[in-house]
């Protein structure tokens, strides 16, 4: 076995430190290393986008980085957008329940992490940019249209 | 008194989901808990030689490592979940997969070896360290070479790779073509695609030696069953198997088979080792192991009069198991039933044989068959619309079951046992309100004739479709009223997305009276609920839906009748609202139902002769047979000639799925569908090569449509309520991707000027190049 | 997976039937054959470690068995090869034909390639064996110059 | 799917980078990672040991030169192309590609010389880095050189890069002028590998004849390859649509050599292809008019 490593990283404003193999992958190593399984895995080839999470602000896919390349960064998941438990909703996260955006919310963890990278800026933003950044994650259940109304919502509160 | 009934309540279980708090079955994680991999089989069929694991069972972390061997009496195949329905002459071999392969291999991603390791990593290091020895025979894919005589066999004792075989008719179709002034014929082909949840199928298990009891964590649809045969294998009480589905990430069908082979090894082994135990199933795998959806073959005709009028219908097909047939013949009745759609067809013959292939096996996903035969018979209207110079609407129209027709029987039995019946319909308003909404007429006198003459290859499509939902055999649910003032249901069934906490919480609260965020519903917990079946055939809201609002009636006639007493009022008297009740027009004095919940549950005193403690009632619902909901589905396209790529300008769904219980869930499950019916119409297709190897096993190769490929479908609701049930209800899990294959065929070709006949889904650009192609030519 | 073609060697047909016996030089023609040995008359056995852009370390068993021979005409080839990423099986033929500039060689493989590389690699197979064929023989002519180049010199 | 184990490098700087490549047995560079991961992931691919790359100090800026191209680092992360400034000033071929290429989270992580070293011949960078005429430097711990693009790309994932090479720098030349510029491609999904694809730069004189023309083709080989036959015929020319139609027939039939998959048969690849040529020549020439005075 590969010698171990040690990892330092900010999640959601949480300072770990944790041992781990080279080897294992960054989604990993949140969701078993740190327990927060928020973020979730669907193919581990980059190609579903459900485990997306904020690496510095920009979003990544978590299954194609290796968890000892996160050392000294700053992270966002899921579980970041909103304080803490009992906490309102992020406006991104209350407007996916208004639109119906999710249905079994499995890759929406992934989907919020995206979108909420996308509506930092505050330019304008199209239907079409919309899908065109969803397009990087797969959903099987909602058909996408209500996940575009949500984020053009979030967009006009957060930009108002 | 407002009802939740008919509104757009968000739902109940988002905030959970959307903060990353929500339970699924991967998230479990307990101390010691260790890591499950499986070796798989890379031949699609061979003979099992010899399976070497003593390497791996000395690589450094490894716990176990089991073959078939070491599983002893407990290798044993799984049950058949669904025997044949009782159709005369009916012929059925069931051959049923097992949980490690044994002597052969009959598909690629079978299990041959479990891995037991302290972590994933390790079990797959450990995997690449056992060495199997197979026999190769020859694959079996082509259905019709599979039955000829000289074809490899799938199951050695059995005569042929025939699965079945399956006649049934209605009137003589063979006097209805000798009557008929026209007749269309062809044969179409409709392939596999795979359900891609996007969370993989996970089980883990841990048993707790000092009580006794296994728990299970499961990526079920159907946790109860689960619960009921893994205690019967294990030789256990059902009191001592607890079976939990937590928050599953998409169903689709596959997620009700049982007993996949991950599902009794991991809990056997847990107890055997001693050990929490978890295997998580990764996307490689799933493309194997997970059940997939079905191709067939059909060769049908159709018999009409010069005037358009449907004589007859006669389909024969050939349907891919896959190398076992668990799941019965559900999915090819789906197909033979569905056929018949919303049209008056006094005469039809069908007949299909079901075939054993060295492929996953197959079992129902969205939709489960009845796809095939929408796609069948809308093909061969549209066929025999131009041959006989009647404009394809009309000539639908001319068919259309009318409302005095129901309840209509078929005179064939339906998947659930019960003659096809359907319950009640109105299908000519949904027609014309479909066709008013992508604006037919205006399409074809302006729009198509400006477009062309710029070039561009637009084209529409118009489909209807039936849809069997909402069968048996029961569900059942608990209400109770706790002292909080929150009221907790309990049923059964699992829960995958469809929305189950929000809308059994609007019937229940409709019942009771009480705000729907008060009401708390658990799904998916053998602890919580001991009877029931599972989520699918879309019958979740009808069935379980119906049982809700019984018990949740029954706890009202208890609260009804304290409040009665304690108010010193008449029963009929008493009113419940904002989860209080009250006498009518006694606004001074009332009691929340939290009290009156404590006072039926005193602590000292004595409860009344007659009467029970606590607000709580048990209700099931079995319902003698299902419903059938409907829709109309248009659509306009415009096909690029030079890449011969479609795309999607406009998709109008008008649904009949009886009374709405929500219309925010059920528009999000058309919408769903409806793309889920894109990707299979268009982009989904699993490609297995002639040696049974599956060529795009991963997310870059099958192709699952996103956010680019899917339109913002314009929705309208028809409300024909069903006769079965008290709230109305039908079902709509399935509904959105049922008409699609059928609406692209349909409006590709009008976009190309029918210079091309299109007999087979999936398209894609490189089969819609090559057809283009040979009608140049 | 079908491969078939054609390949002219610049050199007389029974140097290329003598090369094509060599289970070293077969070795070398098989991009990625780490040694190939006889193991009995015409059965060769050996390793091969296929190395193509993100695909590394990927390490086969190999098993050659030549049969059906006509020299220096024809022969027959089969195939096996299976390592933890799924396996290699099949059969190729083999014909040479004296022409005026050497010997012309057709060639055409059926084979059947399973697991991970026929699951995942579908979009770049067909370019890949194409590729590794074209190599392989190269490195024959390569290996029938050395030898006709040697056998001149002494 | 989880990658196997290896033996993890995170040097500071390229020397330390260059040593290890050098010295360690089977070692591969870990730049973005966005498909030699996945690739672990599945493990296809088991490298022995990985160089990290990615806090190597000065791979990773963008510079525009005197003459008007730039100089990009091998680290620079397609992301910082997608919303560089000077690229779009001095490269808008390259801005023009960028959301072509994946979807943002990979285009965060990837980088510009991971994707050329990777050589896939279907992804949109390397098939604009021959129209662009680039040239890379690579490095190892003896001596830097440097590539044409033209040259760099040997055959199927198979690079002139030797396996102790980085690839440091990528030099674009200035854009002449009465250049114009386009990149197409046909995929199955936004974000797919292009089922076929171009990109091409054209330069016309002042009386619109072409001068110069450069034409990369993606899916049309098993490698990066240049249209070389169908640029030919447009040199010497005005780009009337008929130049452009027959160019697009030459790249088709001439210059590419497609493989089929279960996506595009051969005969649709190459069809496709020429119908991404026209496209894209037509837009170039209508940008290279535009730029005319």
């Amino acid at each position: 076995m590969s010698d171990r490593v040690t990892v330092r990283a900010r999640v959601n404003g949480v300072e770990y430190e944790r041992s781990v193999e080279p080897r294992l992958l960054l989604s990993d190593f949140l969701r078993q290393d740190l327990g927060l399984t928020g973020t979730h895995v669907g193919c581990e080839h980059g190609v579903c986008g459900a485990c997306t999470v904020l690496v510095e602000g920009e979003p990544v896919r978590s299954c194609l980085m290796f968890a000892v390349q996160a050392d000294g960064a700053r992270l966002t998941t899921a579980e970041g957008l909103t304080p803490g438990n009992g906490a309102p909703l992020h406006p991104l996260q209350a407007a996916f329940r208004d639109a119906h955006a999710l249905q079994c919310g499995f890759c929406t963890p992934g989907i919020l992490m995206s979108m909420a990278a996308l509506l930092d800026a505050p330019s304008p933003l199209s239907d079409e940019d919309i899908r065109a950044t969803l397009a990087g994650h797969l959903c099987r259940c909602t058909g996408y249209a209500n996940i575009v109304r949500a984020v053009r919502k979030a967009h006009g509160q957060l930009h108002r | 008194m407002a009802s939740y009934i008919g509104e757009r309540v968000r739902r109940n279980e988002d905030a959970r989901l959307l903060t990353g708090r929500a339970l699924f079955v991967d998230d479990v994680q307990l101390p010691g808990m260790a890591h499950v991999a499986f070796l798989r089989s890379d031949h699609a069929h061979g003979r099992l030689r010899g399976v070497d694991v003593e390497d791996a069972r000395r690589y450094p972390g490894v716990i176990a490592v089991f073959t078939a061997a070491d599983l002893g009496d407990f290798w044993q195949p799984g049950p058949l979940l669904v025997p044949p329905p009782p159709v005369p002459g009916l012929e059925f071999h069931a051959r049923t997969q097992v949980p490690l392969a044994r002597d052969k291999v009959r598909h690629v991603g079978e299990p041959i070896a479990m891995v037991v390791a302290e972590s994933r990593y390790v079990a797959e290091d450990a995997l690449a360290l056992i060495a199997v020895d197979v026999e190769p025979l020859g694959a079996v894919g082509d259905l019709e070479a599979a039955l000829l005589p000289d074809a490899p066999k799938v199951h050695d004792e059995l005569a042929s790779n025939l699965a079945a075989r399956v006649r049934q008719q209605k009137g003589d179709y063979d006097r209805a073509r000798a009557d008929a002034d026209l007749v269309v014929s062809r044969r179409f082909v409709y392939d596999r695609g795979a359900s891609a949840a996007i969370e993989n199928r996970a089980v883990a298990a841990a048993w707790d030696p000092k009580s006794e009891e296994l728990t299970i964590w499961d990526t079920t649809q159907a946790p109860i069953p689960i619960r009921n045969g893994l205690a019967r294998l294990l030789g256990l009480l059902e009191s001592q198997v607890n079976v939990i589905a937590p928050f599953v990430g998409g169903g689709f069908g596959p997620k009700i088979m049982m007993f996949y082979p991950e599902e009794v090894l991991v809990p056997w082994a847990a107890r055997r080792l001693g050990r929490p135990l978890k295997w998580t199933e990764d996307r490689h795998e799933n493309f194997g192991a997970t059940t997939q959806e079905r191709s067939q073959v059909h060769d049908a005709e159709i018999a009409l009069t010069r005037e358009g009028r449907i004589l007859g219908v006669r389909d024969v097909f050939l349907h891919d198991n896959g190398a076992y047939n668990a799941y019965g013949l559900t999915v090819p009745i789906n197909s033979q039933c569905t056929l018949l759609g919303m049209y008056r067809v006094p005469n039809y013959e069908s007949e299909f044989k079901a075939v054993f292939t060295t492929r996953t096996q197959v079992t129902p996903v969205r939709g489960a068959g009845r796809q095939h035969g929408v796609f069948v018979m809308e093909r061969l209207l549209d066929l025999a619309a131009r041959e006989l110079g009647i404009d394809r609407l009309e000539l639908r129209r001319r068919n259309l079951l009318s409302p005095d027709e129901f309840p209509h029987n078929h005179e064939i039995i339906f998947q659930d046992f019960a003659p096809l019946t359907y319950d009640s319909g109105d299908y000519l308003p949904a027609f014309d309100e479909a066709a008013a909404l992508i604006g037919y007429d205006r399409f074809y006198r302006e729009e198509q004739p400006r477009l062309r003459a710029e070039g561009r290859r637009v084209g529409l499509g118009i489909v209807g479709y039936v849809e069997g939902t909402g069968i048996g055999p029961y569900e059942g649910a608990r209400v109770t009223v706790e002292p909080s003032g929150l009221v907790r249901v309990a049923t059964g069934v699992g829960t995958q997305g469809q929305g189950h906490f929000t809308a059994f919480a609007q019937l229940v609260a409709d019942a009771l009276g009480v705000d729907v965020e008060q009401v708390r519903v658990v799904t998916g917990d053998t602890r919580e609920f001991h009877w029931g079946t599972g989520t699918f055939a879309s019958r979740g809201a009808v069935v379980a839906g119906t049982a809700c609002r019984s018990a949740a009636l029954a706890v009202r006639d208890k609260v009804v009748a304290l409040a009665a007493r304690l108010l010193d009022a008449a029963p009929e008297t008493i009113e419940l609202e904002g989860g209080r009740a009250r006498g009518r027009g006694r606004d001074d004095a009332s009691l929340s139902l939290g009290e009156l919940a404590a006072r039926a549950n005193p602590l000292r005193g004595a409860v009344t002769p007659g009467m029970e403690p606590g607000l709580e009632a048990t209700a099931y619902f079995g319902p003698d047979r299902g419903n059938t909901a409907n829709g109309v589905h248009a659509m306009i396209v415009e096909v690029d000639p030079e890449t011969a790529d479609v795309k999607i300008l406009r998709y109008v769904v008008v649904h009949d799925c009886g009374r709405l219980i929500n219309p925010l869930i059920v528009e999000g499950q058309i919408q769903g569908g409806v793309a889920h019916g894109i990707g299979n119409a268009f982009y989904e297709q699993l490609h297995y090569n002639e040696d049974g190897q599956l060529l795009n096993a991963s997310l870059m190769d099958y192709l699952l449509p996103v956010a680019t490929d899917v339109p913002d479908v314009e929705m309208a609701h028809r409300e024909t309520p069903s006769p079965f049930n008290p709230s109305g209800l039908k079902g709509v899990g399935e509904a959105g991707c049922i008409a699609t294959g059928a609406l692209f065929a349909q409006a590709v070709e009008d976009a190309l000027g029918h210079a091309v006949e299109i007999r087979g889904i999936p398209l894609s650009p490189d089969r819609l190049f090559h057809l283009m192609r040979e009608a140049r030519a | 997976m079908k491969v078939t073609g054609t390949f002219l060697f610049r050199g007389p047909r029974e140097a290329v039937w003598d090369l094509l016996q060599d289970p070293a030089v077969l070795a070398k023609a098989m991009p990625g054959a780490e040694r190939l040995e006889r193991t009995e008359g015409d059965r060769f056995e050996g390793s091969m470690k296929v190395s193509l852009g993100p695909v590394t370390a990927a390490r086969f068993t190999l098993v050659v068995e030549l049969a059906d021979k006509a020299a220096p005409e024809r022969f027959a080839m089969r195939i096996d090869s299976q390592g933890p990423l799924g396996f290699t099986r099949g059969k190729a033929l083999v014909e040479l034909t004296p022409v005026d500039e050497g010997t012309m060689m057709s060639y055409s493989s059926d084979l059947q390639i399973g697991g991970r590389i026929a699951a995942v690699g579908q979009r770049v197979i067909d370019m890949a064996a194409r590729m590794m064929t074209e190599k392989g023989l190269e490195s024959l002519q390569k290996e029938l110059d050395a030898r006709l180049a040697g056998g001149s010199r002494a | 799917m989880k990658p196997a184990p290896f033996v993890y490098f995170r040097p500071a700087s390229l020397d330390e980078a260059l040593a290890h490549l050098a010295e360690v047995e089977g070692a591969k560079v870990l730049a973005g990672g966005q498909s030699l991961v996945p690739a672990m992931n599945f493990r296809i691919a088991q490298p022995a040991a990985l160089v990290d790359i990615n806090r190597v100090a000065g791979l990773s800026s963008i510079e525009a030169r005197a003459d008007g191209g730039l100089r990009i680092g091998g680290l620079v992360r397609h992301r910082a192309l997608e919303t560089s400034a000077e690229v779009a000033r001095h490269a808008p071929l390259v801005a023009e590609a960028m959301p072509l290429v994946a979807h943002p989270p990979i285009r965060t992580r990837g980088t510009l010389g991971g994707s050329l070293a990777h050589a896939d011949p279907a992804a949109e960078l390397p098939a604009v880095m021959l129209a662009l005429d680039a040239t890379f430097t690579a490095v190892n711990r003896m001596r830097a050189r440097t590539i044409a693009a033209a040259d760099f790309f040997l055959g199927l994932y198979a690079t002139a890069l030797e396996p102790d090479e980085i690839l440091t720098d990528i030099a674009i030349p200035p854009l002449p002028r009465g250049a114009g510029w386009a990149i197409d491609e046909f995929a199955r999904r936004h974000g797919d590998y292009a089922l076929a694809g171009a990109a091409a730069i054209l330069v016309t004189d002042d009386r619109g004849t072409c001068t110069a023309a450069r034409i990369g083709l993606m899916s049309a080989h098993d490698r990066p390859v240049l249209a070389a036959q169908a640029a030919a015929r447009l040199v010497g020319h005005r780009l009337s649509p008929e130049a452009l139609a027959d160019a697009a027939d030459t790249a088709a039939a001439v210059d590419a050599d497609p493989s089929g998959d279960i996506h595009a048969s051969a005969d649709y690849r190459r069809h496709l292809v020429g119908v991404m040529v026209r496209r894209v020549l037509a837009r170039a020439a209508a940008r290279a008019s535009g730029a005319r005075p």
